[in-house]
């Protein structure tokens, strides 16, 4: 039988898969992917706990991550062409002017 | 189906969101206004938003000792959540009131602008008044994205690009853990109200050392600690301030900060009860290491508005210590010092967005040297500011450390208070750099391009006001942010 | 009038302050004679202390002002509470007193910004006597810090080469002593609010009856003497001092040696020591010890200074040494010496840094061996500088002695017999180090043609010497003006920290709870 | 009439005040001259008066209280008076000598471009020893105390412009100040000692009274006393505190003669007069008195032997008259040693203004004949006799009675002085045999001095020789009188034993005998011994003077021959044992150094180090973290998950 | 049977979602971030909550990848650089290992003890789950469905502002 443990296990995999992305990919867009794996590995545990509560708060939840993931990627993606037109790269190593 | 409406409409209470519908409307409206206005003239917009602000700011007084309820149970318009939707409204005024002559300045006059502000007061407002996780995710959400787009609002600006990225990524990034710590909580607790966990952890007290409970309490945390920047959340602070349009600099590190404070503070004070010990710990710690942090980086830094991002991270810290504290004057202490700070660093700001030149290289320690002699109305505003920064009596900073440091001590948290006070007294030496060149050096630039224009000037002017007001008079503020005690 | 004679003096400077800036900044003339006239009428409004005859009867505070400031009910209150008794009654004249001078000696010495000069000169002087006068810990603290801001002005935009440094180092050593009293200060206001205590808001008079146990005193007594010893400054915490002094423009080097030194002083006495008498006794071989280090060790580094101002600068930290060593007699005659050689110090020390400034506006350097012979040239200068010289050497019938002598004498009671002794020797170093000065830069012959040329003192510059004179052979000849209205206030005191002491040996201590238990 | 006490002081203090600050307006030498003079010679008048109305009168003792000083708590400090023989003595000595002084200096001083500043600082320093000899209590008389000690640094200093002046005069403060370390310390000791027994009080009578409040011979009589003494060496230049004498020889010659002969250095002796119940009851204080005076004695004396400058010869002299004087203090022979003060006064005045008119005459002639050559250099003098024939008659009248031949007023006092020193209850003959060495050896350099400035050739350089002329009037009526007083002033203390009444210490019973009889004080021997030594130390005195005329007049190549002999000795007696080399070694330069070291490296480096260390690091920890702050985002992510991984770690684990 | 199909869908997401981390060509990472998406549908479905894996499908998987897929052409990215920062690699697989044993910890350790609530299988069966969801925001959770109009109207005008050429 599948319990919830294995639902809040596996998104924990995908969390932690979704951080070791963050931490090592240098193109922004694909941070920002590996950031929607966290995301929906967090959506996974709010379903799964959703069922296993028993109330679908957790599920409104999830909708509402949703819209913010879509508004998150317009702002995101815009900002990441404005940050193209200007230096041709949306590699994370060149976002550098700002340090120290 | 008759039924379900009738349920839904008995939810709705207006008067609960009202200052936040307002706003949200009035956002709107000047989003249609600047859409239709001719290209470069944002000027009325500005106006139009300020007047926006002074309603919504009327109606949120109106509602003051008259907490409102609504939503079922999503958001409480309290005492408290008036406090600090005062705050984000002063903010964004003072701000929009220097934005117009700036963005002019910096060859941007976008009407956009100013709603943008508006929506993320709006999300100040919902993050204050949220008694649900939903709520204030949501209007943390509405905060950032709109802030997003603000820092990176010069979209020709390496720089403004630069950090609208950071601030998105790393928002986005710690979005996921408080997503995940939501989670846990709801998972352990069944519930995503703030007041259903406090009830779930009072009717099952096993829950507090459930360590899901706990690792989700801190995983909330996280997004908050981030958003306010304590250590070691705090890096994106001083990258994003520094390459953000400076009135968005000030803005954010004054309304949504405070804003975010409001939501922090509502959740762990009424959520995480609970675990109380374990937070009061972790806060002493993370209070002491953003202080020390912020001070000490900002020792070594040339770039104003750098330095201030890092000030504004040792802020945080001394914000925290209200937190320690863990009491009603602690909190009520973090409020007023919202306050305060709201005045103090955007008048600081303030000063800054005058004196910049087109694309602000010269907001460096050697290009304000001599200010004091060639601008000394803006000079003596910028002493009285970082005077207040620093806590130095008569001014706001004073009172405000006072109250924090003063709930502290009365938690019994005196190292607490003593290494704070170090840390302000390493503080002074980067405000003090700062009128070291404006007063002690010779200028080397006739700072001719400065225009004292009304608005910055009204901003400036009320900012002063506020500081020496609220260091001289601070009983009826201080009497209110104890009111606002939650 | 009477009845807020002291708001109405100490915030007069503040006015004259506000009506200054309206004046317009190029007429310099005006807007000096604008703050002499402030600061006469400031010392004008003072005068009726000076002549109060209640001062000679009761050691209590008079002039009481007192109204509400800030109340947050169960936080905490504050209270706009104000007055004066013996032991701040001459601290209070001198200042005011030392203000037009300080004016006056700017005359031609400040060119640039005069404006914000006189500004931040009036300022500090309302700093000064706010401190002086406040009877609330936190209204006191206000004053306290709001001294430092227009002291850092004046350092930093009108002092000498290596200002920035003085200046900044001033503001961070002082302040940082006075952080962490005010972590003392909401410490010892929270423990009075958990005793159950009769309380006024943050007044000391009510705070000096608190029992707080030994332990918390300790510490307590650490950070209040820590930040006042800064301020005095206690060697080894002397080290702002050379810098600031010798940087400082003339009025400010004189304030600054007059009056705000005093503050540390004046905040042992009226605060640190009678607050936690119990913690007391614990630290005075600590801080006696300190003292006589400081007195013999300024006199020593004094001794083979270059600079004349910082030779001076050394001497107030011998000087001050005296002082504490009084003090920490805790006896009448210490208490009294300590006292009167404070005031001594404002005069002699301020008078000292005048002088420099009058030859350092002459010749723009201040080295001992760029001078010489100078009394060929300047004999009235010659004369007051050799009287200003022997009143700090403290000979008799000058004010130096009597309060070095009633210091010294209060020492050599009880416990603190050795290091009086030691002390003594600083009578023989004192002369050392001010005569060799005196020796080197008026005697001889004049060797430097720069000094050939030399004019002698101005009459603006003897107007502004005289009163110092008078005052140093008055309190020399008869101090009894000033001890009559000073000794029923520190017999009060005294009685008070005894008393306290003694309480703690009789009274068993309730078992009180540390202050952990507010949680 | 003894109301009236104040006044004495008042005089001169109204002199100086007069001429301080209208003297340079007034620029008439004679007016200056004359107002310091008079008022003192007022001073004098009332003193005289005051004297003999004490004379007739049964009471000794008379306090004047004018008002109060200092008040605080139990120390209740008057400006008081006190008149009793004792000061009666002093006063006239003081107010006598001090008017002839100031009589000498309208003349000697003429043509000084200071002349009113000097008038001022001699009228300020008989105001001040007229306190110092009056103050009823130990605080006044402390005022007088450290009041001629600023004189007495203002006229040595008289000629600032020489670098030599400036040196002695502050050298001369600093010692002095050295003393009065000693004097501060015993009176904050006396004061709290019998305090704690119930009197709070300064007051010499009080003290007097209450003495016996203190143990008798007990630690802390002994340490008072000892430092009440270390005060008077400091002020009456013993040793170890004598250096600053010989070269206060750099101020003018009235000066030396006032101040450094006859009054100042003798504030010592007259302190432990005024304070005799005290140290009478510590006998170990009284033989370190009388051990310090004797060796000064005999150690002045010999470096006095090989001087050639006129004036440090009767320096040197004077420190070992002092040694006597100490050495009668310290057998208990007060009123010896006050008769040897008075006797002292008048002849060493003389001495030095005698010294001073030759000085005044060679310096004339060689500004006649514009010569920069020592004028006080006695290898330049010789012959002046016929030049000088009043300065010649007065200064060999008061050689003769320093030597201690009869009939002069020297002999009555140092006889007396060498009686006790061997026949007291206190005393030692080693002491008498060393005062009687120093008699001898004082002989021998005074007739020295005498033989070289006016007796044999003239060895003034030829140019300047024929210009030296007599002093003015001014200058030698006091030494006129002064003579005279040399030759009868010891008349008035005829011992007993020689068939007087010793009146002197009749008169000083008062002040003396309770503290000698309480403490059984007193000289006793037979009167063959007494004869015995008055008649040895006259031969030593005598072969002293032959040994002078042998060595410079009869065969003047003996000196160089001597000197030649013993090098050595010679070297180290004139450079006067080496003692300010080694003050300088031991004390001085260690000082400097260690002023110095704790400026330049322990407060610069250490003390400040500390503190812009704390800074330095603080700031170096700042940037240090600076680099954490990369600008790259995943460094900023991995700073996060860090945080949450040890956060979430800690609180899951712990 | 359901046990099968979870492990097989869990592989496949793990390893797709790897992928997502480890492809050089981001529009390889893309696709398998579509992968992933869709494992999570059909994990949805398996929790009993369809509404939200259709929403899955269509906001996630459809618009925004397209919109993700849509910027990478329009950016015209190439491959990724061979990673240089091996440190960072190190780094960050190290905390996440570290993160992933300590989720897995608290996971275990602690217990996700709220049940019981009225929603149970048998209810969404018979109400059927997209009318619950429908119930659950507009009765319960009115005001953060506005709220979220409020972000996508934010998220539009930034997202037109930051990106139009001209103003």
């Amino acid at each position: 039988m599948i319990s919830v443990n294995h639902y809040l296990l596996l998104s924990a995999i995908l969390f932690a898969i979704g951080t070791f992305g963050v931490l090592t990919r240098k193109n922004a867009i694909v941070i920002f992917m590996c950031i929607e794996v966290m995301l929906n590995s967090v959506n996974l545990t709010f379903i799964a706990l959703s069922r296993h509560v028993g109330n679908m708060d957790g599920q409104i939840f999830v909708f509402f991550v949703m819209t913010v993931a879509a508004a998150e990627a317009a702002v995101g993606l815009a900002l990441m062409i404005a940050f193209f037109r200007n230096k041709d790269s949306i590699e994370v190593d060149d976002f550098n002017i700002l340090k120290w | 189906m008759e039924n379900l409406v009738q349920e839904a409409i008995q939810n709705v209470n207006l008067q609960a969101i009202m200052p936040s519908l307002v706003l949200s409307a009035f956002g709107m409206i000047l989003l249609m206004i600047s859409v239709f206005s001719k290209r470069g003239r944002t000027t009325h917009v500005a106006w139009l938003s300020v007047a926006a602000l002074v309603i919504t700011g009327m109606i949120t007084l109106a509602g003051w000792n008259h907490p409102q309820s609504g939503f079922a149970g999503s958001v409480l318009l309290d005492n408290f959540a008036t406090f600090f939707s005062m705050i984000c409204i002063v903010a964004a005024t003072l701000t929009i009131l220097m934005s117009d002559d700036y963005l002019k300045r910096e060859d941007f006059p976008v009407g956009e602008y100013y709603p943008l502000i508006l929506f993320t007061t709006a999300g100040a407002m919902w993050m204050a008044s949220g008694t649900d996780l939903m709520t204030i995710f949501l209007g943390l959400e509405v905060l950032s994205v709109s802030l997003y787009v603000l820092a990176g609002f010069f979209r020709d600006k390496l720089s403004s690009n630069e950090a609208g990225l950071k601030y998105f990524f790393l928002g986005a990034f710690s979005t996921g853990f408080l997503l995940y710590g939501v989670a846990l909580l709801y998972g352990v607790t069944g519930t995503t109200k703030i007041q259903g966990i406090a009830a779930y952890v009072q009717a099952n007290p096993d829950a507090a050392t459930n360590t899901m409970f706990i690792a989700g309490g801190l995983l909330l945390l996280v997004g908050f600690l981030f958003k306010v920047a304590a250590a070691p959340f705090h890096m994106w602070t001083p990258d994003v301030y520094q390459g953000a349009p400076t009135p968005i600099t000030a803005f954010m590190s004054a309304g949504p900060k405070a804003a975010a404070f409001a939501a922090f503070i509502r959740v762990t004070i009424v959520g995480l009860e609970g675990m109380q010990g374990e937070l009061t710990s972790l806060f002493w710690l993370l209070a002491v290491l953003t202080m020390t942090m912020g001070n000490f980086i900002a020792l070594s830094q040339k770039d104003i508005k750098r330095m201030l991002a890092y000030s504004s991270i040792a802020h945080a810290g001394y914000a925290l210590v209200g937190l320690v504290a863990w009491n009603t004057v602690g909190l009520s202490a973090i409020m007023y010092y919202m306050l305060v700070y709201t005045f103090m660093n955007i008048g600081a700001f303030a000063v800054l967005v005058l004196i910049g030149k087109k694309g602000e290289d010269n907001l460096t320690l050697d290009g304000i040297a001599g200010l004091g002699y060639k601008k000394p109305f803006l000079g003596v505003a910028l002493c009285i500011f970082l005077f207040s920064l620093m806590g130095l009596p008569p001014t706001a900073g004073f009172t405000g450390k006072f109250y924090i440091f003063a709930g502290a001590i009365k938690a019994g948290y005196v190292w607490l208070a003593v290494l704070g006070m170090l840390n302000s007294a390493v503080s002074l030496y980067y405000y003090l750099r700062i009128i070291v060149q404006m007063y002690f050096k010779d200028p080397t630039e006739d700072f001719a391009w400065v225009s004292l224009n009304l608005p910055t000037m009204v901003s400036i002017i009320i900012s002063i006001v506020g500081v020496l007001y609220l260091g001289i008079m601070p009983g009826s503020l201080m009497q209110l942010a104890k009111l606002a005690g939650l | 009038m009477a009845d807020n004679l002291l708001s109405i003096m100490t915030f007069f400077p503040l006015l004259g302050m506000l009506v200054l800036l309206f004046i317009p900044r190029e007429n310099d003339g005006l807007l000096k004679g604008f703050t002499l006239a402030v600061s006469l009428i400031t010392f004008a409004i003072s005068l009726p202390l000076a002549f109060d005859n209640v001062f000679t009867t009761s050691g209590g505070m008079h002039y009481r002002e007192f109204s509400e400031w800030i109340n947050i009910g169960n936080y905490f209150q504050m209270n706009y509470n104000l007055g004066v008794d013996g032991i701040s009654l001459w601290l209070v004249m001198l200042t005011t007193f030392i203000m037009p001078i300080a004016v006056l000696s700017t005359w031609h010495a400040v060119e640039k910004n005069v404006k914000g000069f006189m500004a931040m000169l009036l300022l500090l002087e309302t700093g000064m006597l706010g401190a002086f006068v406040s009877l609330d810990l936190f209204l006191f603290y206000v004053f306290w810090e709001l001294m430092l801001i227009p002291m850092y002005f004046l350092i930093g935009i009108w002092g000498g080469k290596n200002r920035i440094y003085a200046a900044v180092k001033f503001f961070i050593y002082t302040a940082v002593g006075s952080l962490l009293m005010l972590v003392a200060i909401i410490f010892v206001y929270y423990y009075a609010v958990q005793s159950g205590a009769p309380m006024n808001g943050f007044g000391i008079e009510e705070f000096y009856k608190l029992h707080i146990p030994y332990h918390a005193q300790f510490w307590l007594f650490l950070a209040f003497g820590f930040s006042f010893a800064i301020k005095v400054p206690m060697f080894p915490l002397h080290t702002w001092l050379p810098d600031a002094h010798t940087e400082a423009p003339t009025a400010g080097s004189v304030i600054l040696a007059a009056v705000l030194l005093k503050m540390g002083t004046y905040g042992y006495v009226r605060f640190a020591m009678p607050l936690f008498p119990e913690a007391l006794p614990t630290f005075i071989p600590l801080l006696a010890f300190l003292s006589v280090v400081g007195i013999i060790y300024g006199s020593l580094v004094a001794m083979m200074q270059e600079d004349v101002k910082k030779l001076v600068a050394y001497s107030s930290v011998a000087h001050l040494g005296f002082v504490m060593l009084g003090v920490f007699a805790m006896n009448l005659q210490g208490l009294a010496g300590g006292m009167i050689q404070m005031i001594n110090h404002g005069i002699s020390t301020g008078a000292l840094f005048l002088i420099v400034g009058f030859i350092y506006e002459r010749r723009h350097t201040r080295l001992i061996t760029e001078f010489g012979g100078l009394a060929h040239k300047m004999p009235i200068f010659a004369t007051i500088f050799m009287i200003i010289t022997f009143s700090s050497v403290g000979l008799p019938g000058t004010n130096g002695f009597v309060g070095e002598f009633l210091a010294l004498m209060g020492a050599f009671q009880g416990g603190l017999r050795w290091y009086a002794v030691f002390a003594t020797t600083g009578v023989i170093l004192a002369a050392v180090y001010m005569l060799w000065m005196y020796q080197r830069v008026m005697f001889g012959k004049v060797t430097n043609p720069a000094n050939e040329k030399l004019k002698d003192l101005s009459g603006r510059e003897i107007a502004i010497m005289l009163p110092l004179l008078l005052f140093v052979f008055w309190i020399g000849i008869y101090p009894s003006t000033f001890f009559d209205k000073m000794n029923p206030a520190m017999e009060q005191a005294l009685e008070q920290m005894k008393s306290r002491q003694v309480a703690v040996v009789e009274v068993a201590q309730p078992t009180v709870a540390t202050i952990q238990d507010l949680k | 009439m003894y109301s009236y006490l104040w006044l004495i002081p008042f005089f001169p203090l109204v002199g100086s005040i007069i001429n301080g600050l209208l003297g340079k307006k007034i620029k008439n030498e004679t007016v200056i001259g004359s107002i310091a003079t008079v008022l003192m010679f007022f001073s004098f008048l009332v003193a005289a008066m005051n004297f003999f109305t004490l004379l007739g009168d049964s009471v000794k003792v008379h306090e004047l209280v004018v008002g109060t000083w200092i008040s605080v708590g139990d120390l209740q400090v008057n400006w008081e008076f006190l008149l009793d023989p004792l000061s009666a003595v002093m006063i006239m000595v003081v107010t006598g000598v001090g008017t002839l002084i100031h009589l000498y200096s309208i003349g000697y001083m003429h043509g000084e471009v200071g002349f009113y500043r000097f008038f001022s600082y001699l009228n300020l320093f008989a105001f001040s020893m007229l306190m110092l000899v009056l103050g009823g209590n130990a605080l006044v008389m402390f005022i007088g105390w450290e009041g001629v000690g600023l004189c007495s640094y203002l006229l040595i200093g008289y000629y600032f412009e020489k670098k030599s002046a400036g040196d002695a005069a502050k050298k001369a403060f600093v010692v002095n100040r050295i003393g009065d370390f000693g004097f501060l310390c015993g009176l904050f000791i006396l004061f709290w000692t019998l305090g704690s027994k119930g009197v709070w009080t300064l007051n010499f009578m009080q003290i007097t009274e209450n003495a016996h409040l203190l143990q008798n011979g007990g630690i802390i009589v002994t340490i008072v006393t000892l430092a009440f003494f270390l005060g008077a060496t400091g002020k009456s230049a013993q040793i170890p505190l004598y250096t600053w004498l010989p070269d206060a020889m750099e101020g003018p010659t009235p000066v030396s003669a006032l101040i450094h002969a006859a009054t100042m250095v003798t504030a010592g002796v007259y302190m432990i007069g005024r304070m005799n119940i005290l140290f009478a009851m510590a006998p170990t204080t009284m033989m370190t008195i009388a051990i310090i005076g004797a060796t000064t004695a005999i150690f002045a004396a010999s470096i006095g032997l090989a001087q050639n400058d006129i004036k440090r010869v009767l320096a040197y002299s004077t420190v070992s008259q002092l040694g006597y004087m100490f050495l009668a203090m310290g057998v208990g022979a007060f009123s010896a040693g006050i008769f040897h003060l008075m006797t002292h006064a008048f002849f060493k005045a003389c001495l030095f203004l005698g010294s001073g008119s030759v000085i005044h005459g060679m310096h004339h002639a060689y500004h006649h004949a514009h010569l920069h050559d020592d004028p006080q250099d006695m290898r330049n003098m010789g012959g002046l006799r016929k030049k000088m024939p009043i300065t010649y008659i007065t200064f060999l009248a008061s050689t003769i009675a320093i030597s201690g031949i009869p009939l002069f007023s020297g002999f009555f006092s140092k006889d007396e002085i060498l009686w006790w020193a061997f026949g007291s209850t206190r005393g030692h003959w080693l002491l008498w045999l060393i005062g009687a060495a120093a008699a001898g050896m004082t002989a021998f350099y005074m007739f020295r001095l005498v033989f070289m400035t006016f007796f044999g050739e003239q060895k003034t350089d030829p140019r300047a020789k024929d210009h030296i002329p007599e002093s003015p009037l001014t200058i030698t009526i006091p030494l006129m009188v002064l003579g005279f007083l040399a030759v009868v002033g010891g008349y008035v203390g005829i011992p007993a034993i020689l068939g007087g009444s010793n009146r002197f210490e009749h008169f000083l019973a008062p002040v003396f005998e309770h503290a000698q009889h309480l403490h059984e004080i007193e000289a006793h021997g037979a009167h063959a011994t007494e004869y015995m030594l008055m008649a040895i130390s006259v031969a030593v005195a005598v072969f002293g003077i032959f040994l002078a005329w042998t060595m410079y007049i009869k065969s003047p190549e003996l000196p160089g021959k001597f000197t030649a002999k013993f090098t050595t000795a010679y070297r180290v007696i004139f450079n006067k044992w080496y003692i300010d080399e080694l003050y300088d070694f031991v004390f001085v330069n260690p000082c400097k150094k260690l002023g110095t070291f704790l400026w330049r490296a322990f407060d610069a480096r250490l003390v400040d180090g500390v503190v812009n260390g704390c800074a330095w690091v603080i700031k170096g920890i700042g940037a240090g973290l600076r680099y954490t702050q990369s600008g790259y985002l995943y460094n900023y992510a991995m700073a996060m998950v860090v945080g949450v991984v040890v956060i979430v770690g800690y609180y899951i684990f712990g | 049977m359901e046990a099968f199909l979870f492990y097989l869908t869990a592989i496949v997401a793990i390893v797709s979602a790897f992928f997502v981390t480890k492809c050089r060509n981001p529009v390889n990472s893309a696709l398998n971030l579509v992968t992933t998406f869709i494992c999570l549908a059909v994990f949805y479905v398996m929790l009993d909550a369809p509404f939200m894996a259709a929403i899955q499908i269509m906001v996630y998987a459809g618009a925004i990848m397209v919109l993700i897929v849509f910027v990478i052409m329009l950016l015209n990215l190439g491959l990724a650089v061979k990673t240089r920062y091996t440190h960072a690699l190190v780094g960050g697989g190290v905390l996440s290992v570290l993160l992933l044993f300590l989720t897995n910890y608290f996971l275990r350790a602690g217990d996700a003890s709220a049940t019981g609530g009225e929603i149970t299988s048998a209810v969404i069966a018979s109400y059927g789950h997209t009318e619950l969801i429908g119930r659950a925001m507009f009765v319960d959770f009115l005001l953060p469905f506005e709220i979220a109009s409020i972000l996508l109207l934010v998220a539009i005008v930034g997202a037109v502002i930051l990106s139009k050429r001209k103003v």
